[in-house]
């Protein structure tokens, strides 16, 4: 079965970007995208949702809170996009339950690769940011 | 020889805190290319990355994707020109700023009427000819505390066709005869080093005129 | 009070020259933007161009083209992010740097011991804490020279599971009765603006302590 992945980002050409990238490889099935944290955590309410692609840094919500509400209520893996990965709010969202994060300048492999590791319960972390932990 | 101390004291605690400053500018500047440019880039370089896995199954959507990374990368470089201009000082900005800082700073503390006049165009100044200038103004302004006991301190730059020309003037007691000690000097090879030359007269009050090329 | 006045000139005189400083590095970090992403940014541009064209007559040479504009634009995007590393200092640093800075100033300039002690993860001070902590620390050092009389200031900073405390404490001669004045009404609204609070105490010497809570 295609993993299902929903996209949060409230840059469009990120979302529909990445939305293309992963509907090319056969293992992903994107349900959905939203544009910010809190539309993130309403559809995963209200669908199966595999992983999710969270951005950081987003209207209304940002990746953080919706990471912390996600983990606490649904099934939903959140792994979160970022441009930057000594953006600061990288570490919050791993404190609050990412389980890992992806700069967006990765190959589209290793973002598949990434989404695969994290539907199958491991941890995604780049190498810099493993000795702030 | 207290104003000299005085000069040198609030140098030394400007050294300390210009650290403190400039990181806090770099810090702003970073944020706003953090927010702005890396953000953009980094929406360009996944619609490439979507782009150019349609280039076979889809060219017509891989076209308009890489349009859309065409649009994004054209505002971004945009952007950071406009970040630029706006950050970036013009070098005559800074330069003349920096003589009328020292200009008030000795008006201020000092009993001396200090004054700053310029004429021409300030924009063929380069900065290392500002440095030059800068660097001779101070040197004769500390000799005209120490030597001159000067109540009046004139600063006038004129830039001429061919020639920047500084004159740092004083209406103190002058100089029958001058003997060039390390400040002169000092000045003078500064001078040289872009084929310029340093007058010093001590005939009425004092005055130090540097002359350079450009 | 001849201590206060040198403070304050010293203040003066580093606003105006904070311009200055900033300008300049503005102007350098600009550079090296312009120099380094911009350049990038433009070369990712010309080949995206190119690739768009080729699209349909050549799509293997257009697949390379494109290949080159992500190469150039992840190189782009790593730099930015080096240049950020590099630039970006850690609030801790900038915040525990300043106050460092006041204390080595106030031991060179004035007649007084200062000292800096801290304990516990500075890292959970945001940059809206350490603005509160340095003003009241200035303010509280202003009152130990103006009424203090005091010859040793103790600044101590202590990251507590939910406080922030930030002591200034002198050996001065203290106070029986302490009237606020605008100078602690004003720390105690600055804490207040964060959830936190100010005690003043004059019994041994004179401290205030500031609690913020994180
Ligand atoms: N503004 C002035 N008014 C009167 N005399 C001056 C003035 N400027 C310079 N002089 C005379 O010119 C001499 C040379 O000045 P110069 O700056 O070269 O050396 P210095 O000041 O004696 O030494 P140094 O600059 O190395 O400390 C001085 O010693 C002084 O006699
Ligand atoms: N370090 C200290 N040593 C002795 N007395 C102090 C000290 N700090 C404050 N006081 C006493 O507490 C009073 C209140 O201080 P506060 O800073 O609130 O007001 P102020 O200094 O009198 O006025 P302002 O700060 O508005 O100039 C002072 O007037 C002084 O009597
Ligand atoms: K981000
Ligand atoms: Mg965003
Ligand atoms: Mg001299
Ligand atoms: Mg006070």
């Amino acid at each position: 079965m295609k993993i299902r992945v929903l996209i949060a980002d409230d840059n469009s050409f990120i979302r529909e970007g990445m939305k293309i990238i992963l509907t090319t490889f056969n293992d992903f099935e994107v349900v959905g995208t939203v544009e910010d944290g809190a539309e993130a955590v309403e559809f995963c309410r209200r669908n199966e949702v595999d992983v999710v692609l969270l951005d950081m840094r987003m209207p209304n919500m940002n990746g953080v809170e919706a990471t912390r509400i996600l983990t606490a209520e649904t099934t939903a893996k959140p792994l979160i996009l970022t441009t930057f990965d000594d953006d600061e709010f990288v570490l919050d969202a791993i404190k609050a339950g990412a389980r890992g994060y992806l700069l967006k300048n990765n190959d589209p492999e290793r973002i598949r690769d990434a989404i695969k590791s994290v539907h199958n319960n491991h941890q995604v972390l780049q190498d810099v940011i493993l000795d702030k932990i | 020889q207290r104003l000299n101390r005085s000069l040198s004291e609030n140098k030394e605690y400007m050294r300390q805190s210009e650290y403190t400053i400039k990181l806090e500018e770099r810090n702003r500047i970073s944020q706003q290319i953090h927010d702005d440019i890396g953000h953009a880039m980094a929406g360009a370089l996944i619609q490439m990355e979507a782009s150019k896995r349609l280039l076979a199954i889809d060219p017509d959507k891989s076209s308009e994707l890489i349009g859309n990374a065409i649009s994004i990368s054209k505002e971004g470089l945009e952007r950071i020109r406009f970040t630029l201009k706006d950050a970036k000082p013009r070098s005559e900005e800074l330069g003349i700023h920096r003589l009328r800082l020292i200009v008030d700073e000795l008006s201020a503390k000092h009993s001396v009427d200090a004054t700053l006049a310029h004429d021409g165009d300030l924009e063929s100044i380069t900065p290392i000819h500002w440095k030059i200038i800068q660097e001779n103004a101070i040197e004769s302004i500390t000799n005209s505390l120490k030597y001159g006991k000067a109540s009046g301190i004139h600063i006038e730059i004129k830039v001429l066709n061919k020639f920047i020309k500084s004159v740092v003037s004083d209406n103190g007691i002058g100089a029958d005869k001058v003997v060039k000690g390390l400040g002169i000097v000092g000045m003078e090879e500064r001078a040289a080093t872009v084929g310029g030359t340093v007058i010093a007269d001590g005939t009425k009050g004092f005055s130090v005129t540097t002359l350079l090329p450009c």
